[in-house]
């Protein structure tokens, strides 16, 4: 006898993604998706796209949704969930969209505690504008406005968003996770399935950081991208939870 | 109690993921070429060596890969 | 004689080339002291995996560098011939890679040279130089510039990174024009 | 005629609102309109609603393009450089169709400039001043219980056409108290709102949005845009005549300039100039048509703002080379007075006569 | 003549930029345009200037703000939503009298829109999309190196009149191709920067702002701001006269329309109606008295733009009664192409006839 | 024999203030303009005002200046810097104009490591437009825009900025320090001459936090608003430094 | 007989309840039908330590709610009377605390009722009620309105919360209206 | 060796700070009232106890107060 154990979450939709082969965000969506599930939520939630590579979204996972201005989406949540408060608010956004344009609205989100979940897709790029250096590009990697490498004294330093994030006292859950193996995979959604739980439990902010792969605008294969993950952006970006509901402090690493 | 995997061809987008996650390396490229013009993922088992891990799809950013669990008879 | 002018749409998939193939031909028409303007598709249907550009080439000043009716299409995959066939002026010519393209074109009022393109390019070498074949069978019926500014073109825009690319590509070049004189 | 409050203009704003059902308020403090939001924080929660002083004016706009998505009556206030930072989430709004409305207390620019009254922000009002091809409905209150009129019938007017409304006050519209009576009349047969984000249950789930990658797609609904705000045009014109049937020469002005105009009319007529007065108070759609037709029967228009001519081209427009047109304007945070207005038209008057 | 290379709109964009002195770029990336920003990351370093990719469009205005009162040539370059953003920033800057030069490759609006070209933010740059009594000067371009001679005469015209000079492009202009060549005319004679900010040694200290608490110091500074631009409109109107010697229509246009509308005006004339163009190469300040002057000549004009009708209010405005004026526009990233454009010209000389 | 030990520095002007009787803006005024002199640098010194209570400092202090748009001083500072890298920049930013509409421009100026110095003026509340709350404002405060006293549940937490910054890599020198008594001035002093000397020496961001009093919008006479800084702020703000050049790691509370 | 209308410019310094005597005529005239408008400086004097409000009372509809020629002044201090003494109505009212402006009013062409306000307002107890004092004689002079209705303006104003100040207020304004029937 | 302060009553806002700190109270407030409108503080110091700390100066937000030591003769 033949029984399904691994099939597409029901809150996705049948249909293929725009994304280049082998990027983070198809992963992402599918946990995000898979989490709504398993909740029980999908007729609760409200989902906001960013502007990005994942600005459609709203294409894959069939929820109500806004699609947001560059960098808003924690605003527009904020909107939403004040009118709503019994609505499952989300919020996924890139790294240029929440670290760079979109850094005050994220940041007093969190202060305010605002009782949202952020997915932060955080591929050390601007994809869909073609490669330009992120707040979190890492030292060193060449982008299209980064073209000798980034460095320091020129271009500044990696902006690490979880570790900030964890210094608000609004923040309750906020954690760092990965897509590039399997293993990481299934810890990414322990750590998104307790974001949304921290959301209905109305303890407030929940935030997770997800290293995503961008193989199109790194210059890599799909596979390189995965190495590149775990050899470059680990080391910069730790992995681990920064803040639970329960302690409410800051955890080094996990 | 081995598996099954079915990759949807016209989803696949052929980056491989899963061809480098299988421990025991049941899925190759195939020579055909989809729609989109990828070259999908193919699961090649001929001894019945899935065991239906998941590994793969858990991988797969496009979703292109269902699994199956062979039990009982 | 009224002054010349020439207008062509290139068309085909993301990756095989089409804009490169474009820029050559804008760079020779540059060299021959005409008016050029070069201009690519950047919108959605980039997304859906196609490209295309068009190029004008005048004596005047060249007013609008997008063609409703093109006279020369230069077409690579099958999308491209539905979408741009029926658009191609009356007495037009169309260009189309029989390696690919697989629909036949319908149009009768035009002229059509096929050329098994890829089949020529993996002959020569690599399948990636299609686009380069298509080019010289375009310019072997056209006659819009001479082949050396091609070829200087070609030379500047590979650069010395990519210098061991350019006999691949000239002899592509050449197949494409042998294919056109024909 | 129910019981009258003194109140003042930016209270009496905030108040509407209420009345009108506003039971979400998004903003951020700046002069010359902070009763708004001071208001709104102690107001809101006593019905049930919920204010939020946001981080920057473009995070306020954007939480009211979340709360209006989310199908409630929202508004944001702020003042000239503060309605600046909102030009981007505006044309959003617009753009995704939501209804909210805007309230902008003009005071003197560029930059920070000063903040005493102006009315220097018609343009970014009424042309857009965010990108694209947007328009939003623009009312231009003359006094505080026109105001309370008009915020009422803002809320209305977004629903109806589920587009944003700006009221474009100035600082002594927002300063001034006066006895105000709050008279909500019974709203119109408005459509259900059935695309808002409420959670998918039992419907196809909704999407808010504004972008269109396919430019065919996007010029379509740029032309239902259009269709609305020819809609507005022949509907929701709104201006006020005043002694314009025997006037000799026509002032044009709206909002405090246009009350300062009344007195300046006064002035006139008694000294035997019979002037009169065409106040737009749609400042969007604008009264084109009204300007046509009094062109016909006066020589002189004589437009008067707190701006160096800006209305003017409006008035250029309606007018179309029927009438010769003139500028008074003060500007900076100085507001023209009825003396120095009634001199103005009596100059034009004299020299024709001349 | 120097030679010509082959280059992109967004590229020649930002090497004239270069050749004319300018060593600061602050910017945000947004498509169609991030091969400026991208360029200019390359080659700032390599003349021993500085591009700085900025958090955000608001951060990059105000680095701009920032390097143009240290008294550098600078400039940012953006699309239509990152315009939007900046329009607080360009108010200030205009109020405080900072030379610097904007560029807008627009695209599809309102709201994220699309990425193909418009010309849907004429009245945003024209008519002030920030706060208060401003203008900008704006140049648009038609061809690739029209955009380079206009940027590199932006840089001047910016340091002349000490005031923001836009320069307002569109998708295609960015994408677009062409041979251009370099050639800087020798700068004009210029003021010198004694009002920088370079650390007050041997001088007393400069003081860059826009506060004008007194409301009369505030009018007083925006007479000053009228005064310039009453001077840029006597002294820097630009305007193309394409074969309108003997035309009987007349066809309005600017950047890509106008060149798609010379092709138009062939068809036409080949079939014998006698077509010419007006080209607009400021907007601001527009070719008004051209406008009056072509109106007494022909009975006809149309106004073709990729927008529901912008310009064609300031050509209202020009021509002021005196021709029948008519609108073809297309919007949302769709481009009028030149087939259209003869074609509602035709109807409108056929119907004439009639 | 008379000699005189104290007064005003030479970088003010002798002009009274448009403070308020007892405001701590005054204070922090005479302080910067001190370590001006001392370091003998007004002649290159390029301030940038923000908007707020001290909008007009540039009337009391004889540099360069220009004044910014709400929030955006650290954005002004960094197109000066760049152009004259010799110039000694700082800012003077309130805490509506820093931590609130400023966030993004302040945490992106800190993670590039831009060579400049930050006075941050933190009392608690918008002082020029009228006793709004601010991202500073403490639990329980009452203010115009919180009229109940704020609560985290309705008005959120309050942002310890200098914690935040730290986080950041390109942040070199952050402390905090207060100035509503002698002791606290002149250790206030001293952080801001450090501040100072780490932009002399290129070693990138610094930043110092000046808890402040505003007597007038917190409705206290000047000695109360005195003793409620103590009582108060700083317990709800440490003092201290975060960050210094040498140690570029976080420290806890001085 | 014309309709009913007065305009009245208060001012003075911060803090001497400039506004708050200008509100509570503006309520006692809304309580008797007519219309008002009440309108403060919020310019940059206030920065300067001084206010002033205008106060206009009709029975038309108010055009212009600012003065530039007021029929009354009600002065407070010294700049106030540099300020606006120039712009009195010929014939118009100008009421001036004496305890506080030193200045003499240099018009012969008005009506000049001069009151030592805060003399009073201490001799009745409390130096700030001095404002009151100042429009009791104003109304007095005036009739603008009936005593009872500042009565009641002035309680609903203080509210429960400030209850306790109303009888201080109170005689504070009756002392002015003796002072404005002398 | 004492000091002396000199209290400039023209730039005083009579904040009363520097009344506050000093260790000795030798700082009132006047009873005059400057153009502003404020009591100025006023330097009383009959016995000679100030040392010129500058505790007073350091506080006073309007640099309304010079310091002089006593030095020598
Ligand atoms: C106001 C504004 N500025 C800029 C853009 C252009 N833009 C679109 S997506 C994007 C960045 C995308 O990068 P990221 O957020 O990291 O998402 P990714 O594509 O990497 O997933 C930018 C700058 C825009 N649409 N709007
Ligand atoms: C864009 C913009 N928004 C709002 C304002 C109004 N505004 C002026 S100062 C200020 C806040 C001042 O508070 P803070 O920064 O804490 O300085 P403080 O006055 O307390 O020293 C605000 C909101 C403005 N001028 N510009
Ligand atoms: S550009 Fe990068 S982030 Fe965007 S779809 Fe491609 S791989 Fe994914
Ligand atoms: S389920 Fe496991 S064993 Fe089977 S193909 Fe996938 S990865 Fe290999
Ligand atoms: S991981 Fe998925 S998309 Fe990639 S090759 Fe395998 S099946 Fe195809
Ligand atoms: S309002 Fe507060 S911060 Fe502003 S000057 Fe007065 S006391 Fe100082
Ligand atoms: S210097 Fe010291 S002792 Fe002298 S008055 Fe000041 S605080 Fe008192
Ligand atoms: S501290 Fe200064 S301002 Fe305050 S009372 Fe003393 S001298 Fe006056
Ligand atoms: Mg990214
Ligand atoms: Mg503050």
């Amino acid at each position: 006898m033949l029984v399904k154990v691994f099939e597409r979450p029901k809150s996705m939709f049948p249909v293929t993604t725009h994304y280049c082969p082998g990027c983070g965000h198809g992963i992402i969506h599918r946990l995000l998706a898979e989490v709504i599930d398993e909740l029980g939520i999908i007729e609760r939630v409200a989902g906001i796209a960013p502007v990005g590579c994942s600005v459609l979204i709203y294409n894959y996972i069939n929820c109500d949704m806004y699609e947001a201005a560059h960098g808003r989406a924690p605003a527009i949540a904020t909107g939403c969930k004040r009118v709503h408060p019994d609505l499952i608010v989300f919020t996924y956004q890139g790294d240029g969209d929440l670290a760079s344009i979109g850094t005050a609205e994220i940041i007093h989100a969190a202060a305010r505690g605002e009782n949202i979940t952020v997915l932060f897709v955080n591929n050390a790029i601007y994809g869909m504008t073609g490669g330009q250096m992120a707040p979190t590009t890492i030292i060193g990697q060449k982008t299209t406005t980064s073209p000798n490498g980034r460095a320091p004294g020129r271009e500044g330093y990696p902006v690490r968003v979880a570790e900030m994030l964890a210094t608000l006292e609004g923040a309750a859950y906020i954690a760092r996770v990965a897509v590039h193996k399997p293993k990481y995979i299934i810890a990414a959604k322990k750590a998104l399935r307790k974001a949304f739980e921290t959301q209905i439990n109305g303890l407030g902010f929940s935030l997770v950081e997800f290293l995503s792969q961008c193989p199109t605008n790194w210059g890599m294969s799909p596979q390189k991208a995965v190495d590149w993950v775990e050899e470059k952006m680990i080391p910069c970006y730790p992995l681990g939870e920064f803040k639970t509901p329960e302690t409410k402090k800051t955890v080094e690493e996990a | 109690m081995g598996g099954k995997i079915v990759v949807n061809e016209e989803l696949c987008k052929g980056c491989q993921l899963c061809i480098t996650v299988c421990p025991f390396h049941l899925i190759q490229v195939s020579s055909n070429i989809n729609s989109k013009g990828y070259h999908p993922a193919k699961f090649v088992d001929p001894e019945r060596k899935c065991t239906g891990c998941t590994l793969c799809a858990l991988t797969c950013p496009e979703i292109a890969i269902e699994i199956y669990k062979i039990t009982g008879s | 004689m009224s002054p010349f002018y020439e207008d062509v749409i290139i068309a085909g998939f993301g990756g095989q080339g089409i804009l490169f193939i474009g820029k050559l031909l804008a760079y020779a028409v540059m060299k021959e002291g005409r008016n050029v303007t070069w201009i690519p598709s950047y919108g959605p249907e980039m997304r859906g995996g196609t490209a295309n550009c068009t190029v004008v080439v005048s004596d005047e000043e060249i007013g609008s560098p997008v063609i409703t009716n093109p006279r020369s299409l230069i077409i690579m995959n099958n999308p491209s011939l539905e979408a741009f066939e029926p658009r191609l002026k009356t007495g037009g010519l169309l260009v189309v890679n029989t390696s690919l393209v697989t629909l036949q074109p319908k149009r009768t009022d035009v002229n059509i040279v096929k050329v098994p393109a890829n089949e020529i390019a993996i002959e020569v070498g690599n399948d990636k130089v299609a686009n380069m074949v298509m080019l010289g069978a375009y310019i072997a019926k056209t006659k819009i510039v001479v082949k050396e500014n091609i070829l200087e073109a070609l030379k500047k825009v590979l650069g010395k990174e990519k210098e061991e690319l350019f006999e691949l590509n000239k002899i592509a070049f050449e197949k494409g024009i042998e294919i056109g004189n024909m | 005629m129910g019981e009258k409050v003194l109140i003042s203009g930016n209270e009496a704003i905030a108040e509407a609102a209420v009345q009108a059902g506003c039971r979400f308020f998004f903003g951020y403090p700046i002069t010359p309109q902070n009763k708004i939001p001071e208001y709104m924080s102690k107001r809101l929660p006593q019905v049930g609603g919920c204010f939020v002083q946001a981080e920057s004016e473009i995070a306020a706009i954007y939480m009211v393009f979340g709360a209006a998505g989310a199908g409630a009556r929202v508004m944001t206030s702020s003042s000239s450089p503060g309605i600046s930072l909102k030009m981007e989430g505006i044309s959003y709004i617009a753009g995704a169709e939501l209804p909210c409305v805007i309230v902008n207390v003009m005071r003197g620019g560029p930059g920070l400039g000063g903040i005493l009254p102006s009315q220097s922000d018609y343009f970014q009002a009424t042309k857009g001043g965010g990108h694209g091809d947007y328009r939003l409905l623009v009312l231009a209150p003359s006094t505080v219980q026109e105001a309370v009129d008009l915020i009422m019938d803002a809320f209305d007017l977004a629903d109806k056409y589920r587009n944003p409304v700006m009221v474009l006050a100035d600082g002594y519209i927002g300063q001034m108290m006066e006895p105000v009576e709050f008279k909500k009349s019974p709203p119109p047969e408005l459509p259900p709102k059935n695309w808002a984000i409420t959670g998918a249950k039992g419907r196809p789930r909704n999407l808010i949005k504004t972008l269109y990658l396919n430019p065919v797609e996007l010029e379509k609904h740029n032309l239902k845009l259009q269709q609305k705000y020819l809609e507005m045009a022949k509907n929701e014109v709104r201006v006020e005549n005043y002694m314009t049937e025997d006037a000799e020469i026509i002032i044009a002005a709206y909002g405090t300039t246009a009350r300062i105009t009344k007195t300046a009319i006064k002035i006139l007529r008694e000294k035997g100039i019979n002037a009169g007065l065409v106040r737009p108070i749609t400042l969007f759609p604008f009264p084109y048509s009204t300007f046509k037709e009094i062109a016909e029967k006066v020589d002189n228009i004589l437009v008067v703002e707190m701006n160096m001519g800006q209305m003017l081209e409006d008035v250029k427009i309606g007018v179309c080379g029927r009438a010769e047109i003139h500028f008074y304007g003060r500007t900076g945070g100085m507001v023209p007075s009825y003396d120095e207005i009634a001199v103005q038209a009596e100059k034009i008057v004299k020299e024709e006569a001349i």
